[in-house]
């Protein structure tokens, strides 16, 4: 029944294979249609499996299709099939990638409209291709399998941040996504190498199973590793620098593959992999801790950034770490949950950005925006849901989940859970701050801007629309305990892929009024900071020479992290990298070589001066070699004993 | 005791040839033919078939070895002769002296290969270089070539008068001038010394005194001057074809003796096989002549040559033979190839393979077989001599000296490559005729052929 | 006569030979002293083979052991004929077209 | 001391001075006469070996033949004592020294033979340096190497013209 | 008898293409014999049994003519003989001088290489690794750029140094075979004690580390692979320095297991250095070619750490591996190749944009880029995924140094893929074209391999299984 799973990933290959080598043949409206429609028969063929898993659960049977499509690489020591493992987990996460990637596809056909034909095969090929990579990252049986894709979305990434190549900076940015992603990768690798050594296999199914048999060391080391992976690909500190960056690419990536899918593919895998966790407590403090600073830290660079785009990169990034906060807590479900309202409202909010920068002809800087509400009304609304929901506003999906990581987290730790409220408040304020620069307010554009502002097409209203309503009802699939029993549908039905971890975590639960006092005191002080907000920055007047002092400084540079890499990491190896190729390589090592050549040649002229010419000289040396051999021949002990003699 | 004496005939009757014609061609046709004949009756004799009955008195004594080294000796001076034949032609008036001479050399190097006793030890090798002092100087008028003979000429009496010292106080150890009659007298009597000290001073100084006729370090001095200034038809000769047979008698002198002599003497073979490796390639590199590089090389490939003498056992042997072949042959072909191109300089080379692609060729082929590359038969004879001291056990490490100079060497013949193929140039190139250069392209066939399959060379040995 | 007398008389004949060798300039006189080096070697062989004679009579009044060293003696004296022969005939080349017989001069060939 | 060591020790002083004095002359015409000198010396020797036949042929070779050639050579030269410049001074001493060392390794090496002790040479006495011996063993067993050194001659022969003849 | 035949028609046809006058013909023909010859290396693999070869030679020496061709051979016999047909289209319309020895060189120099992959004896192997050689000397001296004399001299006698001492080691072998014989059987049946295995094993490593190269022997490499014609570039660092590798596999390993066991620690770290070493000098490189070239030097580091893992996992990835490196590198020079002769210089900072020029080029570089940095589903991760994993069984940390080099790969050849491609059309750019059909039809050959053998790597991996597993039963 599951023999269709290798039909969703097919699907965005061969999209990719169509747009790809025929992107100088097909009109732009062939792409479009060629390009979404692949995505959505994926989409389609994940809702028939979805189906299908939620029956089996419904009928409480353990769904664990793994289906085999070939050996990838057999040897002696391991087989690694190439092959999909369709339950709970993936199924979700198929449902996200395809419904999201669709809506993002279509919202692509009109927002990349001006691009060249063949450009705009390009893009689409490297959507469905990266479509195709998150499947495989989903669906993968294996380790190896999901590092494929989680490698294979790493180069669409790069591929999609430097879409226009001719921008040099882009192109800087996206080599930076990449190669920081292979830092991760790097850990992600190694973790594969020590499972693979340890347990000969690297299949969820057996590595699962005999988790028994590895050490408390080789466990928390591997999921340290495989956590280091998770940083690179969800931009968790020290690893997060290259996301903002990554802002570079096309609008709709930024929202499928920074925003919705990608970036949360490290929560998949620590959640796929929930049960090394479970058993490697100090990892999951360190993820935690990590998951934590990086909510707090991203959040308080958004406040200060003035690019639309960069704000929302950098709440994406506090959000993400957020989620590592949850899984960090053991809160499995509560981060799968976040991840999936995270997807729709995040989606919406870079789509609604690129609503906006669509309108106001590739302008980001929010400064120079307001009053948009008049001109973009559909947007407007739409990304206000957006905000609402990220904010945590009841009833938005934000809201819900959110609250189930602090509420986990607050039984785990209750500084933690202050310091994620904190965070929590900084998302309000610099969401606002967004929204009024952006909607309300003031234009603050040029007067031919303000001239061309008008609502985007249809075909990107649609996906936005549908999205808000995601991103308002999407929480309703994980309405906690507090208000109905047994209302979390989630949790039911991602309980089988937790349910060895759940047995080993010792459910704190809070007191229901206390929840509900803790909920109603965080959600009352956001509206406020929504408030105080909003009348803040409506007045907003565009100052010529803003500068910023001291903390505000700070913020806007975005703490010189990336100042302090280029000297503490970049700039030593490339110092070192000059010193070898100018240093050891030449005067070293082929110096070395070189050196016996000139040896030789050396020697070879002094040798040759002993060829005087003079038949005497040679003579004479004739003569001491003669004395010399009798020297060596009698070892010169009767000839001393003779010169004692005479003398 | 054919070649002998058919070298000597023959060398007479080059004399008169040059009575009854003055065509150059006829007296080099002549020549031709007699070393047609002197080949035949030589190799007649391996067979058993002799013109005269000799009694030799065991002054002489005939193998199947030796004469299988002399119709090598031979036949590498008729190929010798068929390459630069115009070229002695050119190299002055005397030409049917200048085969006389060569055929005297001939008569030296038969005895030498054949010889049972210092005695004949002593006239072989003064038979041998008396012409060779005369061929040296031939070209008159050329200071070079005069300085060059008598620079061989005092260097050389002076170490005829070592190995008379040598043989002189080796007969005052055991009252005999024979090989063999040394060895049974080793004299036992309980002294300081183990054996005898004037047999030992005897031998370190004959030791010495064939170094000096092979040209092994520290006792080559005279050969990069005398090669130099030689007329180079000559060089080609006397680097091959006499260094070979000084080979054959110094190998002959002490295979029997070496086990007498003791450990000592390996600490001095190792010490002269070292300084001629040593000398001949490193010197070589800085050459600017190709002329003068070749006088070190043959140096360098004399040290190669002394393994055989390091190692003394039947793989030596075998190597030896091989590695006359592969040298002279290489040699003689190179020096085929030098002796037309009228600078000889490096320099005087560059863009050989354009302008003259046939010797430029067979030049490569040469140069790869004295480098030793494989499938040239210089890779074999090299081999051979390395195996041969491998299976004579210990001292591995002067093998790896030996690749290691190998590898120098190289150096210097490919300089010889690189400025025939890849530099440009017009290089100044006497002509060739169709047949010379059918007769060098053949003989670098041999060269391959020998390369790849050594057996040709060995199996007649073995017969 | 103890054979030692004559091996150290022939060998400091032979030495100042050599030193001659070393030292002069004169071709000739160098050539010379190479002679004189042959005849040192030729009473040496004189004297080892009276001393075998001398040994192998005491034993066999009719022996002719030694003779064989006289004879050698009788070959080096015929090559050094012909060596001198030709030596001098190189040296008188060499004097015509330098008019000089310095071997310090022989000095075009070298390195 | 009897008259043949009288003797023996007469002709070797008279030819290690006469050797030396080749070496020191200056004049290479007085080289020659002192050579001829060691070559009597020599053939004296010879005769207190009773090796009657040699002392003749060195004379007659050597001192007759081979000796009035370098003469003849030297005459022709026109060479004198001025003729031949100095050489520098440290090249004699290292060819004195290392002629001095060969000589003194040899003799030390020489006198601690102890196989060599009471070994004697017969003065005066033994046949074999006659003539009529020498002749018989030369023309029955050494036969083949005179007929070989007729080669010698040829070369030496041919090599004389090549080299001699003015073209 | 197929395997005399792989051997004898490139030797046969590389003559034949010497003796045509016209440079055109000898240019077909040679592209004619080389797709012989690929096809006839696709006809070995089906040979159930391993096809061997066998006269006599050398009798007195105790060597004979053999060949034989197990699955590790086959592979790289297949390799020796794709290759080829890909260079000859890739180069098809570069004007040569001399056309006829270009090719005829060539062709000779397969069949020395496989001739090194197929020999059985010890004394034929070492013939035919020199002789791979001296036409590869010929190719880059005469063809080459232009300090071309210098640099191929200098990689000429630095090999060659290090082949006389695999002689050296040959010999020793040879006196202590038990039947004085240079057959490999006899070879791998030699028990030496640990002392000499320990000094012998130099000799032969110091000749296959030249080859290969790692550090520090490499530095002849970037100089002769920055130096020669592109066509020889290819063989080079496709083929030849697979030589390395192989002798390793079959000559060094079985001969010497218990001074691979000792000295294995060392090389793996000396390896691993160069590794690192290479990759952080490739960061820094300017000239395209010669950050291909260190970039190969990093990849070989890998290979051979792997092989003196001496697992199983290590070793068939470094099989594997071979092939594809051999297959990724020359579709690298093809690509670098182009790139210099439109634009007439190597120096990247004067690049830029070809991707507008030129977008299918692009495109196809842009694959071999991903490919040398091992990006999953191309065919270099199926090996170095091997080879890191089987590094890992022997040593986390040098396998997590080693795996550096998985970073700074990406960084330099990211840095090359920008530099060429992308930005704003440059001067030397401005007159480039698309490139040209044999080119792109060589290109598309090896894009089609590296993806298919990256996403099916499991027929590469059964067909050299065997030799793996003989390679590690000895030991």
């Amino acid at each position: 029944m599951s023999k269709i799973a290798f039909l969703v990933p097919l699907f965005p290959l061969v999209g990719f294979l169509i747009n790809g080598l025929g992107r100088k043949f097909l009109s732009k409206t062939a792409i479009g249609i060629i390009g979404t429609g692949v995505i959505f028969c994926s989409f389609v063929t994940s809702c028939i499996l979805f189906q299908q898993v939620c029956n089996a659960s419904c009928e409480h049977q353990t769904f664990n299709a793994v289906v085999t499509l070939f050996n990838f690489i057999k040897v002696d020591a391991f087989t690694i099939p190439f092959a999909f493992q369709v339950d709970q987990l993936s199924v979700l996460f198929l449902l996200i990638i395809t419904g999201i990637g669709t809506l993002i596809h279509l919202y692509s056909t009109a927002y990349m409209k001006e691009e060249e034909s063949h450009h705009f095969g390009r893009y689409f090929a490297y959507l469905n291709l990266f479509v195709f990579s998150m499947l495989l990252l989903v669906m993968g049986a294996n380790y190896v399998i999901m590092f494929i894709g989680w490698e294979g979305v790493g180069l669409c990434s790069y591929l999609l941040i430097g879409y226009w190549f001719k921008n040099n900076n882009y192109n800087y940015a996206a080599k930076k996504a990449f190669i920081m992603n292979r830092i991760g990768d790097l850990g992600f690798l190694l973790a594969v190498f020590w499972i693979l050594l340890k347990l000969g296999t690297v299949s969820y199914g057996d590595v699962f199973a005999n988790v028994a048999k590895l050490s408390s060391f080789d466990i928390t080391t591997i999921t340290l590793l495989l956590f280091v992976g998770a940083m690179g690909k969800s931009a968790q500190i020290p690893l997060y620098t290259w996301l903002p960056d990554a802002m570079a690419g096309p609008t709709p990536v930024s929202a499928l593959i920074h925003a919705a899918t990608m970036v949360t593919a490290g929560i998949y895998m620590i959640a796929r992999s929930n049960i090394l966790y479970t058993l490697a407590p100090s990892t999951q403090a360190i993820i935690a801790v990590v998951g934590l600073a990086t909510a707090i830290f991203a959040a308080t660079i958004a406040v200060k950034q003035n690019d639309i785009k960069k704000v929302l990169a950098y709440s994406t990034v506090s959000q993400l770490g957020y989620m590592f906060l949850g899984l960090g807590v053991g809160a499995y479900t509560g981060a799968v949950f976040h991840v999936f309202t995270h997807a729709f409202f995040k989606a919406l909010l870079f789509l609604g950005a690129g609503s906006v920068i669509h309108a106001m002809h590739h302008e980001q800087d929010i400064r120079k925006m307001g009053n948009l509400k008049k001109h973009l009304p559909i947007t407007h609304f739409t990304f206000l849901f957006g905000c609402l929901a990220i904010a945590g506003i009841p009833p938005f999906s934000g809201f819900f989940s959110k609250d189930e990581i602090l509420a986990a987290t607050f039984s785990h730790n209750p500084i933690f859970y202050y310091i994620g409220v904190g965070g929590a408040l900084l998302t309000a304020f610099y969401m606002f701050r967004l929204y009024t620069l952006t909607f309300l307010g003031n234009f603050r554009g040029s007067a031919e801007q303000e001239h061309h502002l008008h609502e985007s097409p249809l075909a990107m209203t649609i996906p936005l629309i549908v999205l808000a309503i995601l991103s308002t009802i999407g929480g309703l699939i994980g309405i906690p305990e507090v208000f109905s029993a047994n209302s979390h549908w989630l949790e039911h039905f991602l309980a089988p892929i937790f349910a060895a971890s759940n047995k080993l975590i010792t459910p704190h639960h809070l007191e229901h009024s206390q929840e509900f006092m803790l909920m109603g005191s965080v959600t009352a002080i956001i509206i406020l900071v929504i408030a105080i907000t909003i009348l803040v920055y409506r007045k907003y007047t565009l100052k010529e020479n803003e500068s910023n002092w001291g903390i505000g400084k700070l913020l806007a540079n975005k703490w010189y992290i990336d100042e302090l890499y280029d000297v503490v990491i970049v700039n030593p190896i490339n110092a070192f990298a000059g010193f070898c190729k100018n240093v050891i390589e030449k005067s070293g090592i082929d110096g070395l070589v070189n050196g016996v050549g000139k040896l030789v040649a050396y020697s070879s002229r002094q040798l040759r001066l002993l060829q005087s010419g003079q038949v005497a000289s040679y003579l004479l040396i004739i003569m001491l070699s003669i004395v010399v051999f009798f020297l060596i021949w009698f070892n010169d002990t009767t000839i001393t004993r003779f010169l004692n003699n005479i003398f | 005791m054919n070649a002998i004496i058919f070298s000597a005939i023959m060398g007479v009757v080059m004399m008169f040839s040059g009575i009854f014609t003055q065509k150059k061609s006829a007296i080099t046709l002549t020549a031709i033919i007699a070393l047609l004949v002197l080949l035949g009756a030589n190799i007649c004799e391996t067979y058993g078939c002799f013109s005269i009955d000799v009694n030799t008195h065991n002054l002489l004594h005939f193998t199947k070895f030796g004469l299988y080294f002399n119709t090598i000796l031979i036949a590498a001076t008729l190929i010798f002769v068929l390459l630069s034949g115009s070229s002695i032609e050119k190299a002055g008036v005397y030409v049917a002296d200048y085969y006389a001479l060569i055929f005297f050399v001939l008569c030296g190097t038969s005895v030498l290969t054949a010889y049972n006793g210092l005695l004949m030890l002593f006239i072989g090798i003064e038979i041998m270089t008396i012409p060779l002092y005369i061929l040296t100087g031939s070209d008159k008028k050329n200071l070079k070539s005069n300085e060059a003979a008598l620079k061989y000429f005092l260097m050389g009496s002076f170490s005829t008068g070592i190995l008379l010292m040598g043989i002189a106080l080796v007969y005052g150890a055991t009252g005999s001038f024979g090989i063999t009659s040394i060895t049974s007298i080793a004299p036992t009597s309980a002294g300081a010394l183990p054996i005898s000290f004037l047999q030992v001073a005897g031998y370190i100084l004959l030791f010495v005194s064939m170094c000096f006729k092979v040209s092994a370090a520290p006792f080559h001095f005279w050969t990069p001057d005398v090669y130099d200034g030689a007329p180079s038809v000559f060089t080609a000769f006397m680097s091959t074809i006499v260094k070979a047979a000084g080979f054959f008698a110094f190998l002959n002198l002490f295979e029997a003796n070496a086990t007498i002599l003791g450990p000592t003497w390996k600490i001095l073979i190792t010490f002269v096989i070292i300084a001629t490796l040593l000398v001949g390639n490193i010197t070589a590199v800085f050459q600017q002549s190709v002329k003068r590089m070749l006088a070190y090389s043959s140096i360098a490939q004399a040290g190669f040559m002394l393994f055989a003498l390091f190692s003394n056992n039947d793989l030596a042997k075998e190597g030896v033979l091989l590695y006359a072949v592969a040298y002279s042959i290489a040699t003689i072909g190179f020096f085929a190839v030098l002796v037309k191109v009228k600078d000889h300089t490096f320099d005087g080379f560059n863009g050989l393979a354009k302008a003259h692609p046939v010797l430029a060729f067979s030049a490569t082929i040469f140069l790869m077989s004295l480098a030793g590359i494989p499938l040239t038969a210089g890779f074999f004879a090299k081999y051979y001599m390395l195996a041969a001291v491998v299976k004579s056990g210990g001292s591995f490490w002067i093998v790896l000296v030996a690749l290691g100079f190998a590898a120098i060497s190289v150096y210097y013949y490919f300089k010889v490559i690189q400025a025939m193929y890849f530099k440009q140039g017009e290089p100044e190139v006497t002509s060739a005729t169709v047949g010379y250069k059918i007769a060098l392209v053949l003989v670098a066939l041999l060269v391959i052929l020998i390369g790849i399959l050594p057996s040709i060379v060995l199996n007649w040995f073995y017969f | 006569m103890p054979i030692q007398y004559y091996i150290y008389f022939c060998l400091a004949l032979f030495s100042i030979g050599i030193i001659g060798v070393l030292t002069r300039r004169n071709a000739i006189i160098v050539f010379m002293c190479v002679e004189l080096m042959l005849n040192a070697v030729n009473l040496l062989l004189v004297a080892f083979s009276k001393m075998h004679h001398g040994a192998a009579l005491l034993n066999n009044p009719t022996t002719t052991v030694g003779i064989d060293g006289q004879l050698f003696v009788f070959f080096i004296m015929v090559v050094a004929a012909a060596e001198v022969s030709i030596g001098l005939a190189i040296i008188v080349m060499m004097y015509r077209n330098t008019h000089s017989v310095d071997i310090n001069f022989l000095n075009r060939l070298k390195n | 001391m009897n008259t043949v060591q009288i003797l023996f020790f007469f002709l070797s002083v008279l030819a290690i001075f006469s050797a030396i004095m080749v070496l020191v002359s200056k004049n290479p015409v007085h080289s020659v006469l002192w050579l001829i000198a060691v070559f009597f010396a020599i053939s004296g020797h010879y005769i207190l070996l009773n090796a009657q036949f040699l002392a003749i042929v060195n004379l007659i070779v050597y001192a007759g033949a081979i000796m009035v050639l370098f003469l003849f050579v030297i005459m022709l030269m026109n060479l004198n004592a001025n003729a031949e410049p100095r050489k520098r001074w440290w090249m004699k001493l290292a060819g004195v020294v290392s002629g001095g060392c060969f000589l003194v390794v040899l003799v030390s090496l020489v006198q601690q033979a102890l196989d060599l002790t009471g070994k004697e040479t017969l003065m005066k006495e033994g046949n074999i340096g006659l003539i009529k011996n020498l002749g018989k063993v030369l023309f029955s067993d050494f036969v083949l190497p005179f007929e070989i050194s007729s080669v010698l001659f040829l070369s030496a022969m041919v090599g004389a013209v090549v080299i001699g003849k003015k073209d | 008898m197929i395997a005399l035949l792989l051997i004898l028609t490139p030797f046969a046809t590389g003559l034949l293409s010497f003796v045509m006058t016209k440079g055109n013909f000898a240019k077909n023909f040679s592209l004619l014999a080389s797709i012989a010859i690929a096809v006839l290396a696709i006809l070995a693999l089906n040979e159930p049994v391993a096809p061997t070869f066998d006269v006599a030679w050398l009798n007195n020496l105790g060597s004979r003519f053999t060949l034989k061709m197990d699955g590790m051979s086959k592979m790289l016999c297949l390799l020796t003989a794709v290759s080829f047909p890909l260079i000859f289209t890739a180069v098809y319309k570069n004007e040569y001088k001399n056309p006829a020895s270009f090719f005829g060189l060539m062709l000779l120099t397969q069949a020395g290489l496989m001739g090194v992959f197929l020999a059985a004896d010890a004394l034929l192997f070492y013939f035919f690794w020199e002789f791979a050689l001296i036409p590869v000397y010929f190719l880059c001296s005469i063809w080459g750029g232009e300090k071309r004399i210098q640099v191929t001299f200098k990689f000429f006698i630095y090999t060659f140094l290090g082949s006389l001492l695999m002689l050296a080691g040959i010999l020793y072998l040879y006196f202590h075979t038990a039947n004085h014989s240079f057959a490999i059987q006899s070879f791998y049946q030699i028990s030496l004690s640990g002392k000499e295995q320990a000094f012998i094993f130099w000799l032969f490593f110091i000749a296959f580390a030249i080859k290969m190269p790692i550090f520090p022997f490499h530095t002849w490499q970037p100089d002769a692979y920055e130096q020669s014609p592109t066509a020889t570039t290819m063989v080079l660092s496709g083929i030849m320095v697979k030589m390395g590798l192989f002798a390793v596999l079959r000559w060094l390993l079985p001969i010497f297991p218990l001074a691979t066991v000792q000295f294995s620690n060392i090389i793996i770290l000396f390896s691993v250095i160069g590794m690192i070493y290479a990759s952080l000098i490739a960061i820094r490189q300017d000239d395209i070619k010669r950050l291909i070239a260190y970039s190969s030097i990093a990849h070989i580091g890998l290979m051979s750490a792997a092989i003196f893992s001496g697992n199983k996992t290590g070793l068939e990835g470094v099989m594997i591996q071979m092939f594809n490196h051999g297959i990724n590198v020359i579709g690298l020079w093809i690509i670098a190749d182009l790139i210099e002769q439109q634009l007439g210089t190597r120096k990247m900072s004067e690049m830029g944009g070809l991707a507008q020029k030129a977008p299918t080029m692009a495109v196809l570089f842009v694959l071999m880029a991903f490919a040398n940095v091992a990006l999953p589903l191309t065919n270099a991760f199926v090996g170095e995924f091997l080879m890191f994993s089987g590094l890992f069984r022997v040593n986390l940390v040098i396998a997590a140094v080693a795996g550096l080099s998985i970073i700074l790969a990406a960084v330099y050849t990211l840095n090359m893929v920008q530099k060429v491609l992308y930005g704003e059309v440059s001067t030397t750019v401005s007159n480039a074209v698309e490139i040209s059909f044999n080119a792109k039809l060589a290109l598309i050959l090896i894009a089609f391999a590296i993806i298919a053998l990256g996403v099916f790597p499991q027929p590469m991996i059964d067909l050299t299984k065997d030799s793996v597993v003989g390679l590690i039963i000895k030991k």
